[in-house]
């Protein structure tokens, strides 16, 4: 079984981290990828607010591209998954939407295909590939580290396609198989506030602060990512994020990260030198190797 | 950005109003039926109930007496499987369903033209859907064209 | 202290709009609000807010526009879903959400400078343009355009960001940019068209 | 049983003369149909004599107008189009009776709810009014006179559910002289009304006016009492249902067991390992039990899961020596299957409260000192598992605590419905709660529904008593201090949406008002007696506002929360009018059955036997002699269901005979 990768620009920009470690699970799993010929912006969550139809336009683009080479999407990004699913349902429920869609595709030389899964990292590795079979070719496992597992919004809401809405677990079970250990987290499908740091950053410094403020807390080693708007917030700005009474420091990883680690990979292709808040003391003090 | 329907390149039978002959039990889909009405639920004026106590009742004489008297569709409503108020007359009016249906593709009646609904007391939404469905089903096939023979042997087997 | 006019008019109202909100895309349900506030409450962004969700929710179905598309909540939506995760009566709130923040870009209800519009506007731009996001670019844009000052503010971060590689400076684009052009340009005229 | 086919007066000598009555019901019909226009258009159909419309035909004047035209203008058969038939064809067959035409020459097109009611636009309606009547005038000219069969009715009486309802209606019957079997699932009765502390808005106690109603049933001559019972089968029809019950053995000979205990005392195990079903788990109890100090009837049980003996037979069995001469205890009891006959049912089986935890975001199971409402009234009911000290779970006073309503209703992603009795039943707890505790307290309700006699006075009450109320739907109760304050407290997250902005309010207990739903096995019971149930799974009555406690199978009936929710009032008014209804049909001593019977021409039978395996009621058997199949009229139920596989059409169907139903189908293709 062969996947479309769908990267999107997150990755490729302050996400970067997180293509680098997905690729290096993908190569430790064997599971057969190709990136999605051309693909284009999912546009997000902010376009949505500027013209919602142009937005499911673009969106069905890519659909239609993985449509062609009869692929099944992963889309590792939160917002583009949500955004392709989304599509999805509305093109389904809306005949309009459906109409002005199938009609722009045409005029680009593409068919809408309903058949298209769109699908996240997690899914597939819990589905597809399974923790037994993970937790096999694990070589170094992440005994003792103490993972805070946060899943943010849009892998769960509003649908929960692989997972509980209200206590997503599927992180949890994979990091798990990799030897690490769970902290109980009651703000995992807590929102970080999206770009709301970039926009208006009281507000998204209050939910930062919260967010890390709780995790650390409760004894975590490590915040666990799927988003890469997420990775941004939780780990960029906790200094501003601060308090006297209690300064924030923890390194905040995407899930590849850690499970790229576990299964083997060297530290230096799975991105973690570009982490602001430095992971690397901790697994020394856990004796955990990583070169 | 609207969400209203889409709109539909006009119909082939746009003028035509399909006749339908509905049979529906007196426990359940009658039931229903009375319930879609005191609930105000709106549906296409083309059908007409006859009400007898059983789906089991349903003769496929009547059927075919329908389809003869020109009757573009038929529709048969009774209580779900496990709730028949004479404890399994929905299941022979299944059995009996089945069978009927193929005799009318072989004289060229299409399968939405003849339908069985299970509708408990309680659906009456469920009559409106179904009652709303079948008519525009019906509408788009158009007019029942009965070809000679098919008549003849309507008449024969109805009379 | 100033006092001003609390008393709404029926000619405040704006039915037009109210007819708007019900029949634009998951507002199918609005009429059915029970005000309970469960969004507000699950809302994270609530504690910001000057209306709550709830009472958008209201005002809207009412067709008070003004206080509506003027709000500074309705910016404040990240789009979490957790309002539309637990609402009691189904409502997508969050679309509303999307549908008003359309609404008031289109009528230009926003504060000059306010950072969310510029910020959607230069994204759309920029995938006109290049079909993808290049992020560094998008912050700077925004900035220019809202709040310089905090460009400065921001730059530290910029740099230790360009350092880890996080903020390349080379601009992502899709090879067939054409086809945008073609996609965006085939919406328009068929919304023109269904009068969408 | 008498023929059901006898001539009638109104005779067919001077051929068929049919009138056609058309009811503007108001405005329910005449404003979506044309009745004039319909009218003149039937007077014009073959064998029409009259056609009339008025306003009312239902109203006397308007059955006058129908008995007037069958006396002057010897009119034989009637069509009436006005409302559904079964609302109103009793009455028009009743006005037939009364001037001596055969009710059964009647025949009614329903033209309100199948027409005027799901309509908009009036020529299509009044087509279609022209199409249905047109096809009853057509079939009401083969109509037949037919008698109604009359059958005795067995007097006693099948109760089943042994809760306030049950309880109610069983008194009713039985001091009325009826003999009363009251079925109960439970090892006691009294249901969920035993375990409330006291009952809004009065604030009398729940066993003080229970329990006196619960040992009058178990000592009444008249009642027969089987409990840990279930009802297996039931066949028959009204006046003569034949029903078998399953009696669950207890282990215990209810004859011999004197209720002393000391059994209890004596089990091997000191103190109680298993969760107390009637204290909701709050506490623990014994293998060897009473449910509740109250119970009815005073007998223990055995639980076998529990109970040593049962699971290694190795037991000192310590209850045996207590139990002593009584011999009570019979470790080798099964269990038995009772076979009786009533005349009619009362189905009085209750409801189900919401599982909370199905709302994962109010932390029910998650966090100690989250509780049900039905929970809390075990905790501050004097009889419960802390005598009524209201504690949290580590024995401390709760100071501050949040009663959160609608949980489990008025919600789309569990019930739609609203439960009726929270808003007062959380106001009662509130009252008792600060009563007990002085503790702070705060409602989370949506809207405050206190409709009934006294209710209203009682939220006044509270809001006196200084209780707070914040309008909003919890989002979500956790542990998650956001505030120093809250540190160590369960934080109830919600928007007090008069006061326009989001509260955050630290308490130590939190009680939710659950709301009711049907019994799990509601569809199993409903198929059992062969009636209806609504979308959501509570029992159908015939009729929402005329007949709230029938059903749609002549004979039995519902009472109590089984019909929806529902508080004790109510609840007690149903079951008195339940038997009500049921002491009416017994006290006729005989029943009359529709006589849509089907019945064989015997020249025309073929003796192919295929119709018998067809009936559900071994009401058709062949005779061997005339090589010819014959049916039971007694038997029969009438489907007609034999009548549509009978190859030879030699079966019929009083009052759907084929004739009469071809009649009909041409009559409203028919092109006028």
């Amino acid at each position: 079984m062969k996947y479309a990768y769908y990267p999107g620009c997150s990755l490729r920009g302050t996400g970067r981290a997180y293509e680098e470690s997905l690729l290096a699970v993908f190569r430790a799993l064997d599971v057969a990828i190709q990136e999605l010929n051309d693909w284009n912006c999912c546009g997000a969550t902010t376009y949505l607010s500027i013209d919602e139809l142009t937005s499911y336009a673009l969106a069905a683009r890519n659909l239609a591209l993985a449509a062609r080479d009869r692929l099944d999407i992963i889309a590792p990004c939160a917002a583009c998954y949500l955004v392709l699913n989304k599509t999805q349902r509305y093109i389904h429920d809306y005949p309009d939407i459906k109409l002005v869609v199938t009609r722009a595709l045409d005029a680009i030389g593409l068919k809408y295909d309903d058949r298209v899964r769109v699908r996240h990292p997690l899914d597939i590795f819990l589905n597809e590939i399974g923790v037994k079979a993970i937790a096999s070719r694990v070589t170094r496992s992440l005994k003792g580290l103490k993972v805070a597992p946060y899943y943010g919004c849009q892998i769960v809401r509003p649908y929960a396609t692989f997972d509980d809405q209200r206590n997503p677990t599927s992180m949890d079970r994979l990091l798990e198989a990799c030897g690490a250990e769970i902290i109980p987290y009651s703000l995992k499908t807590r929102c970080c506030g999206g770009s709301q740091k970039g926009t208006l950053p009281e507000v998204g410094l209050y939910l930062i602060n919260y967010l890390v403020e709780e995790a650390q807390m409760n004894g975590a080693d490590v915040i666990a990512t799927v988003c890469p708007l997420c990775q941004f917030n939780l780990e960029c700005f906790q200094k501003e994020a601060s308090s006297e009474q209690n300064p924030l420091s923890t390194p905040v990883l995407y899930f590849t990260q850690l499970m790229a680690l576990a299964l083997g990979a060297s530290s230096a292709t799975i991105g973690l030198r570009r982490s602001l808040v430095k992971i690397e003391p901790v697994l020394e003090a856990k004796e955990i190797a990583y070169a | 950005m609207r969400n209203r329907q889409l709109i539909h390149a006009p119909e082939p039978h746009e003028a035509f109003e399909p006749r339908i002959v509905a049979f529906f039990c007196n426990w359940c889909t009658y039931l229903a039926a009375d319930l879609a009405g005191t609930s105000r639920m709106k549906y296409a004026p083309n059908v007409r109930v006859i009400r007898l106590m059983c789906s089991g009742r349903v003769d496929p004489q009547f059927v075919l007496d329908a389809f003869a008297q020109g009757a573009d569709g038929v529709l048969i409503g009774g209580c779900h499987p496990g709730d028949c108020h004479y404890q399994e007359g929905n299941y022979k009016a299944l059995r009996r369903y089945h069978l009927l249906q193929r005799v009318l593709r072989q004289m060229g009646i299409e399968d939405d033209r003849f339908r069985l609904e299970w509708i408990s007391a309680a659906e009456g939404d469920h009559v409106r859907s179904v009652i709303n469905d079948m008519v525009e089903k019906v509408r788009a096939l158009g007019p029942l064209q009965l070809n000679g023979m098919t008549e003849d042997a309507l008449e024969e087997v109805a009379v | 202290m100033d006092l001003k006019r609390t008393v709404k008019f029926e000619a405040d109202r704006d039915p037009e709009f109210a007819r708007w909100i019900s029949h634009t895309v998951g507002g199918e349900r609005i009429r059915h609000c029970l005000q309970c506030g469960l969004c507000s409450a699950s809302c994270p962004l609530s504690l910001h807010m000057d209306y709550t969700p709830r009472r958008l929710m209201h005002l809207s179905r009412e067709g008070f526009k003004e206080e509506v598309l003027s709000s500074a909540a309705i910016w404040l939506c990240t789009a979490c879903y957790a309002c539309m995760v637990e609402c009691p009566k189904k409502i997508n709130i969050t679309h509303l959400m999307y549908a008003l923040k359309e609404r008031a870009i289109q009528e230009k209800f926003y504060p000059k400078r306010f950072p969310i519009p510029v910020m959607a506007q230069q994204f759309s731009r920029m995938v006109r343009e290049s079909g993808r996001i290049t992020e560094s670019w998008l912050i700077v844009r925004v900035f220019l355009r809202s709040a310089i000052w905090r460009l400065l503010g921001m730059s530290g971060l910029g740099w230790k960001l360009f350092l880890t590689g996080r903020m390349p400076a080379r601009k992502e684009k899709i090879k067939r940019k054409s086809e945008i052009r073609t996609l965006l340009a085939s919406v328009a005229a068929t919304r023109k068209e269904l009068a969408l | 049983m008498p023929d059901t086919r006898r001539p009638t007066n109104g005779s067919d000598t001077d051929g068929i003369r049919i009138g056609v009555y058309v009811c503007h019901c108001g405005t329910n019909i005449a404003g979506t149909v044309d009745v004039k226009a319909i009218s003149e258009y039937a007077a014009t159909l073959p064998g029409v004599v009259v056609a009339r419309t008025y306003k009312y035909m239902c109203s006397d004047p308007g059955q006058a107008l129908i008995q007037q035209d069958i006396r002057d203008l010897r009119l034989n058969r009637i069509v009436v189009a006005s409302c559904s038939p079964l609302l109103h064809e009793p009455t028009f067959r009743r006005a037939l009776d009364r001037v001596g035409l055969n009710p059964f020459l009647l025949q009614m097109v329903n033209i309100r709810e199948h027409v005027s009611w799901v309509h908009l636009d009036k020529p299509a309606a009044t087509a279609k009014t022209n199409d249905l009547v047109r096809g009853a005038v057509r079939r009401v000219a083969r109509h037949k006179p037919l008698q109604k069969r009359r059958v005795p009715i067995n007097p006693s009486v099948l109760v089943v559910g042994g809760g306030i309802a049950g309880i109610h209606a069983a008194l009713t019957l039985a001091d009325a002289g009826k003999h009363v079997y009251l079925v109960e699932r439970e090892p006691t009765i009294g249901g969920h009304m035993a375990k409330f502390d006291k009952t809004f808005p009065t604030l009398d106690c729940a066993a003080c006016i229970l329990t006196p109603k619960m040992t009058a049933v178990g000592s009444h001559p008249l009642i027969t009492l089987w409990t840990y019972s279930e009802v297996l089968k039931v066949s028959g029809y009204v006046g003569n249902y034949r029903v078998q019950v399953r009696r669950k053995p207890r282990y215990i000979i209810e004859d011999l067991c004197l209720g002393c205990q000391e059994c209890i005392t004596a089990c091997v195990y000191k103190e109680g390992k298993t969760r107390d079903e009637f204290n909701l788990g709050l506490s623990k109890r014994k293998p060897v039990y009473l449910p509740f100090p109250q119970a009815v009837p005073q007998k223990v049980v055995i639980d076998p899961e529990t109970c040593i003996e049962f699971k290694s037979g190795k037991c000192k069995k310590t209850c045996i020596e207590a139990c002593g001469e009584r011999k009570a205890i019979d470790f080798k009891q099964k269990e038995s299957l009772e076979e009786i006959e009533v005349g009619t049912i009362i189905l009085a089986t209750g409801f189900t409260t919401f599982n909370a935890a199905r709302n994962a975001y109010y932390g029910y199971g998650r966090y100690p000192n989250v509780y049900t409402s039905l929970e809390v009234e075990r905790l501050i009911n004097a009889s419960g598992p802390t005598s009524g000290e209201l504690v949290l779970r580590d024995g401390t006073r709760p100071k501050a605590v949040g009663i959160i309503h609608c949980v489990g209703s008025r919600d789309a992603n569990t019930n739609r419905w609203c439960s009726k009795v929270c808003c007062m039943y959380s106001l009662k707890l509130a009252h008792l709660i600060k009563e007990r505790t002085g503790a702070d307290i705060f409602n989370f309700y949506i809207d405050m529904r206190t409709p009934g006699k006294g209710y209203e006075e009682f939220y006044d009450r509270l809001l006196d008593e200084g209780v707070h109320f914040v309008r909003g739907r919890v989002a979500e109760v956790t542990e998650w201090a956001a505030h120093p304050s809250e540190k160590g407290k369960l934080i109830i997250r919600a928007e007090d949406t008069l006061a326009a902005f989001v509260r955050r309010i630290p308490v130590d207990m939190v009680v939710l008002s659950v709301g009711l739903e049907p019994q799990p096995d509601a569809q199993a019971v409903r198929r059992l007696f062969n009636i209806s149930c609504s979308n959501e799974g509570w029992f159908l009555e015939r009729h929402p506002k005329l007949a709230p406690v029938s059903t749609f199978t002549e004979g039995v009936y519902i009472a109590g929360a089984c019909q929806g929710p529902k508080d004790i009032p109510d609840t007690v008014a149903q079951a008195g009018a339940a038997a009500a209804e049921a002491l009416a049909l017994v006290d006729a001593q005989f029943v009359e059955l529709e006589p849509y019977t089907a019945f064989i021409s015997e020249e025309e039978c073929s003796g192919c036997k295929s119709c018998i395996p067809l009936c559900p009621y071994q009401a058709i058997s062949f005779v061997e002699e005339k090589k010819k199949a014959t049916i039971n009229e007694v038997l029969c139920k009438g489907c007609g269901t034999c009548v549509a596989g009978c190859p030879s059409g030699s079966i019929q169907q009083n009052f759907f005979e084929d004739e009469e139903i071809f009649d009909e189908i041409e009559g409203v293709l028919a092109y006028a």
